[in-house]
């Protein structure tokens, strides 16, 4: 017991800091990575229901190319090749200075968004389907504009239908941010886990409060998605 | 002279092979009260749809106070609206109530009637509320004013969706079965309301199966049969008088 | 062009370890339906001895990053089994293999996923869909079957879709228990060549395959579904 | 003062690297870095990511140099040019104490020099790390033997205690550490394997193929320790555990 | 003497504090026609809903052909149903069309009718089919059968609930306004069908606002007011020379 407590001690000696640090990480990259996932989710979705070929087109080629890749492959060609791209590119023009580099973290956080919000747009597409056309031509009927239409009447209602999916999500994003560290020293929570459980050998220790601590997020998480869900739920049952 | 409120001239629509609509005209002034009649599946809904737009007709042209609902023919020989925001705004002058009542379900009665006021026509919240509530009293669902429609019995979601059409105050006011589910009392009480718009000098299209209230309260019949206005006319002579056999049978019936 | 004779290169290799990966999705991706159902309809029924154990199941699944679920599982198990009479057992043999602890893992894992989905959808069915089955006497079993589950699952398909992609990619994990599956390969012949891209761009392109093709099954088969929506006869 | 960029990972690899939960790199190659740059009168920045950012960084120029208990191998030889070896590992082959089995050692057939003999392990289960040179061994020269892979070496140990696999096959300085614990206590090397091509050329640093001036430094800074008597120093420290 | 097919005794329903049914009770013999009649919200879908449990009473008594729907005190000392496959089994001899249909989205409409002859009843698709091809014949909808609900007007859907709830051949058929959305042609078919049943010795109990519906049809009039009956008796007695003042005055208006 005592040893366990030493393995958590603050500071130098124990892993506790560094672990409330990961979690810190990770909420963070989280949090940004999933609200720039739901508008890539969006645009996504918009895509795919629209009455013109081109968006669909490119949307479809979204979701089917994206969500197959695997997030390892997107996260290193989004840093190495296109960003690198870009730097040289912006470089050769004399937009930006000999030593520009793109942030890798913002890199990294992107580049998880990209991914969640393919699998993004087919929850928030399916849950707009699940909006009976009555609600919106009775929205319409009365000359509504469409982003009111869309704000006023089918977000509230399709997001009913969303919450399940989006929160499978968000709880996904927590766990995958881990895959950030690639591109250099984010010690989020898995990582960190990973570091301590290899560092000390005290494997079922680290692995057993690396869960712990995702427990935690999701206890909150649940609380307030269920929240969520009875606001969304008024006027229903 | 008086103004032409609505004119719907040659209007088509078709679901897959089916021809609904084969070309309906008619016309209203300012003031009148249209009941449209007809057998079940006869076409009654869709032309009023086709009217706002909710359904696209295949041909023919809606007006609206005399402007023309601006039209380009589709790729494949269809029309399509070709201007959103003309289109939006005549919507706001066409109100609607829904066959379905299609009551907003997450939000309340209120929030149902005061939610065109406030975020099409950009009325405040005390003035919208101001107005929805006589209109709720108007239509006796004053008590029901923060429940949701899933709360409702069939009778009070009619009179809410009556009451939601009426707050926007449209020109041209478009029923489909308004009284479908209300009882002797209540039909006598929106009948009354719909007399007092005529006189504010609305124009209203009813599609009704109540021919008592057609007789009563209009000023035009219409009988659509097979897509078509087979016979029009004053209530006093349409109902009294058929020319048609098939409306002569149709109103034995009633 | 080096990069693409690489990729081939690596092609063939991966390809052997594609059965592998489909064995392991389309196991845990039919168990992870067939018990994400049973715990979604626990977790809405009104009984708590029902609805709680559901709650706690979906909480703790979805709470926790499967690799850490899978190594509990498996390496935990294997810290507390030597010990005991198992090892001598008929069964060690399964035991001791990877795969099984796998396809465990995984199936629950996703069946916390889509119980929460169905769950969803199963709320959303207008009350009046049940109270018509109700009215004719069927029995709340043959409702499930009739009625409610047809109509959620056609409703949240392209979630569930989404789901089994996710799991297709998650059977990477599988490689930290000895399943060298085909991310496993890729990241091995990664390590051993130190090229990074062609491995995972090999890798993404058998992905790719089987996505591609399981999503177009999965389009006609929703189109099929979901004619009553967009019907115009 | 001139700079160099060096790709590190903080995965744990003890003795070779880790950082520790202060945050402090430690082992034998953060010291041995430590001691090139000051041989190389270079300012080091370290870089650290995970083991996949290493070869692309190092690619596209986002690091000069990167160090990862890398061992050299021909297949390698193709992506990065490597240093001269700064520890040459050998390699264990490990089993119960209770397994009374004899492993023998024989002559290869290829001529690679004496090797463990196919015929003793023969439908066993060995485990080994995932693309070691231990994993190349066991394929090319047991055959009759099932490897299991293990992204970890931790990982192999532990199946060798829950008795998934018979032996394993392992570098030795990390074998000693999990022989000094309890759940070693009922382990033992069962043979030192001998040397051999296939068990490669020793650990070194990676750079940029084709990046001569780099490669130069960093060599002439090793030549510099091994000359001084720092790397054997090191090696003492960390892998044998000599103060 | 004619056996007693439906009872309702005593029948009390709150929805949170308001209290819509306040002990009602009724009873019905076979081959009767009852017209519930009464304002919009006086709760006689609620009272139709209670009697095949859709809304479990709070307090009171249903019985079926003499079979008492078997009841327990809940903890919050209101009612629930005690035996599932009892009332599973008596509903399959209540049938019930409801005010807003409620047909099965997901199926044509010839599926919504043979859904419960073919898996609650037992038959065989070949006979259920043939049994639904003659139904929809009777209400017209045989163009539609491989429709879905989405696709049908008002009127139609209404029907197709009909034929749904006959293919059951229920002893006792609740009808919720099953003529609202009906023209007056369909009403008079929908009329003999009732008749027709009536006839059969099946007994009827039906919610409607068309008084001469009522008149016509029924054996007994209800009259349902404030969350009790108000008035009963032959439609002849009941609706020429109401006892009470309030239901005079509901029927002046019709
Ligand atoms: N789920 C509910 N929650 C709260 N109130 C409800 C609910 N269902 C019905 N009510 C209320 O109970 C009363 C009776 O409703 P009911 O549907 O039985 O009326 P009804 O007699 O059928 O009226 P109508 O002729 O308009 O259909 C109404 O005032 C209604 O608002
Ligand atoms: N989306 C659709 N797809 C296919 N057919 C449709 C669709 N909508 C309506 N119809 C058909 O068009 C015809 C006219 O429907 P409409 O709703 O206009 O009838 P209606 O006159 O309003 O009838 P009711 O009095 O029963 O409401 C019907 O036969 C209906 O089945
Ligand atoms: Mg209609
Ligand atoms: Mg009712």
């Amino acid at each position: 017991m005592e040893y366990y407590w030493q393995l958590l001690a603050w500071g130098g000696e124990g892993w506790g800091d560094d672990f409330a640090w990961g979690l810190v990480m990770t909420l963070q990259v989280s949090v940004v990575a999933y609200a720039v996932a739901v508008v890539f989710g969006l645009l996504g979705a918009a895509g795919k229901l629209s009455k013109h070929r081109l968006p669909r087109l490119l949307a479809d080629i979204y979701t089917t190319v994206v969500r197959s890749l695997p997030e390892l492959l997107v996260i290193l060609l989004l840093y190495f090749s296109v960003a690198s791209g870009a730097e040289r590119l912006l470089k050769h023009f004399g937009l930006v200075a000999e030593t520009f580099q793109f942030s890798s973290f913002w890199a990294a956080i992107i580049a998880l968004a990209f991914v969640s919000g393919a699998f993004m747009t087919e929850v928030l597409r399916s849950a707009f389907l699940a909006v009976p056309p009555g609600q919106i031509e009775a929205a319409v009927s009365i000359g509504m504009r469409p982003r009111k239409v869309f704000t006023r009447i089918v977000l509230p209602q399709m997001m009913r239908h969303a919450v399940p999916g989006m929160g499978n999500l968000w709880l996904s994003i927590t766990k995958e941010s881990a895959i950030i560290s690639v591109l250099g020293s984010f010690s989020e929570l898995l990582y960190t886990g990973y570091r301590a459980a290899a560092g000390t050998k005290q494997y079922i220790f680290f692995y057993g409060l690396t869960a712990v601590l995702f427990l935690l997020i999701t206890l909150v998480s649940a609380l307030v998605i269920a929240q969520i869900e009875r606001r969304l739920n008024r006027g229903h049952n | 002279m008086v103004a032409t409120a609505l004119s719907v001239k040659n209007i088509h629509k078709s679901f897959g092979s089916v021809e609904v609509l084969k070309g309906v005209s008619f016309e209203a002034k300012s003031g009148d009260v249209i009941s449209l009649i007809g057998s079940s599946g006869s076409g009654k809904s869709t032309l009023l749809r086709c009217i706002n737009y909710l359904e696209t007709p295949d041909e023919g042209e809606i007006s609206v106070s005399g402007e023309v609902i601006r039209t380009l023919k589709g790729k494949d020989g269809k029309l399509v609206a070709a201007d959103k925001r003309q289109l939006e705004h005549i919507r706001t002058r066409l109100g609607m109530v829904f066959q379905s009542f299609n009551l907003w379900s997450h939000k309340t009665i209120l929030e149902n009637i005061i939610e065109g006021p406030m975020h099409v026509l950009g009325m405040t919240r005390k003035d919208a509320v101001g107005e929805a509530e006589v209109l709720m009293e108007k239509v006796g669902i004053t008590p029901k004013r923060d429940h949701y429609p899933n709360q409702l019995s069939g009778g009070q979601q009619q009179r809410a969706a009556i009451a939601r059409a009426l707050a926007m105050k449209p020109d041209v006011m478009l029923f489909d079965e308004p009284t479908s589910a209300l009882d002797p009392e209540l039909v006598n009480e929106v009948l009354l309301v719909i007399k007092k718009l005529a006189e504010e000098g609305r124009t209203m299209v009813m599609v009704t199966h109540e021919m008592s209230l057609a007789r009563d309260i209009s000023s035009e019949v219409i009988f659509l049969h097979k897509g078509l206005v087979e016979e029009r006319g004053a209530p006093s002579q349409v109902m009294r008088d058929p020319k048609s056999a098939r409306l002569r049978q149709f109103l034995q019936m009633a | 062009m080096e990069t693409i004779s690489n990729v081939v290169g690596f092609l063939p290799a991966l390809i052997k370890a594609t059965p592998l990966t489909l064995l392991l999705t389309a196991v845990a991706g039919v168990f992870g339906l067939v018990i994400g159902t049973f715990v979604a309809l626990a977790r809405l029924s009104t009984r708590r001895i029902l609805s709680m154990p559901a709650y706690v199941f979906t909480f703790a699944f979805r709470g926790t990053p499967l690799l850490v679920q899978i190594y509990l599982i498996y390496y935990g198990l294997g810290q507390v089994l030597p010990g005991t009479w198992v090892r001598h057992s008929f069964l060690w043999p399964y035991l001791r293999d990877g795969l099984w602890y796998a396809i465990f893992a995984l199936s629950l894992n996703q069946a916390a996923y889509n119980a929460e989905v169905i769950r969803g959808a199963i709320k959303a069915i207008p009350r009046g869909q049940i109270e018509a089955a109700k009215s004719i006497g069927m029995r709340s079993s043959m409702i499930l079957r009739r009625i409610t589950l047809p109509q959620a699952l056609r409703s949240c398909l392209p979630v569930l879709t989404g789901d089994l992609i996710i799991l297709l990619k998650t059977t990477s994990l599988a490689s930290t228990i000895t399943i060298l599956e085909v991310m496993g390969t890729a990241r091995m012949l990664q390590r051993q060549s130190l090229l990074i891209f062609e491995p995972l761009i090999a890798a993404g392109i058998i992905y790719f395959t089987v996505v591609f093709i399981l999503t177009r099954v999965m389009n006609v088969v929703e189109k099929r579904l979901t004619r009553y929506r967009t019907a115009k006869a | 003062e001139d700079t160099l960029r060096l790709g590190m990972t903080p995965e744990p690899y003890m003795p070779f690297t880790q950082v520790n939960a202060g945050g402090e790199w430690e082992g034998l190659e953060a010291d041995l870095s430590r001691a090139l740059c000051e041989k190389m009168a270079v300012k080091c920045d370290i870089n650290q990511m995970a083991w996949d950012g290493l070869i692309p960084s190092l690619k596209e120029n986002k690091v000069d140099f990167i160090i990862g208990a890398f061992s050299i191998t021909d297949e390698r030889r193709k992506v990065v040019d490597f240093s001269t070896p700064y520890y040459t590992e050998g390699t264990s082959f490990v089993g119960a104490k209770s397994d009374t089995s004899e492993i023998k050692t024989t002559d290869a057939a290829d001529g690679g020099g004496q090797i463990i003999d196919p015929a003793s392990v023969e439908g066993k289960i060995i485990g080994v790390q995932t693309s070691s040179v231990q994993s190349a061994y066991v394929a090319k020269y047991l055959p009759g033997a099932e490897a299991k892979s293990y992204d970890t070496a931790d990982n192999s140990v532990a199946d060798l205690v829950a008795g998934r696999v018979d032996y394993v096959l392992i570098p030795d300085l990390y074998i000693q550490t999990f022989l000094k614990s309890p759940d070693g206590a009922d382990y033992e090397i069962k043979v030192e394997v001998p040397k051999n091509a296939v068990l490669g050329e020793g650990v070194a640093y990676a750079v940029r193929k084709g990046d001569a001036a780099n490669l130069e430094k960093v060599n002439a800074g090793l030549a510099a320790l091994e000359k001084d008597g720092q790397i054997k120093t090191l090696v003492d420290k960390w892998i044998f555990g000599k103060k």
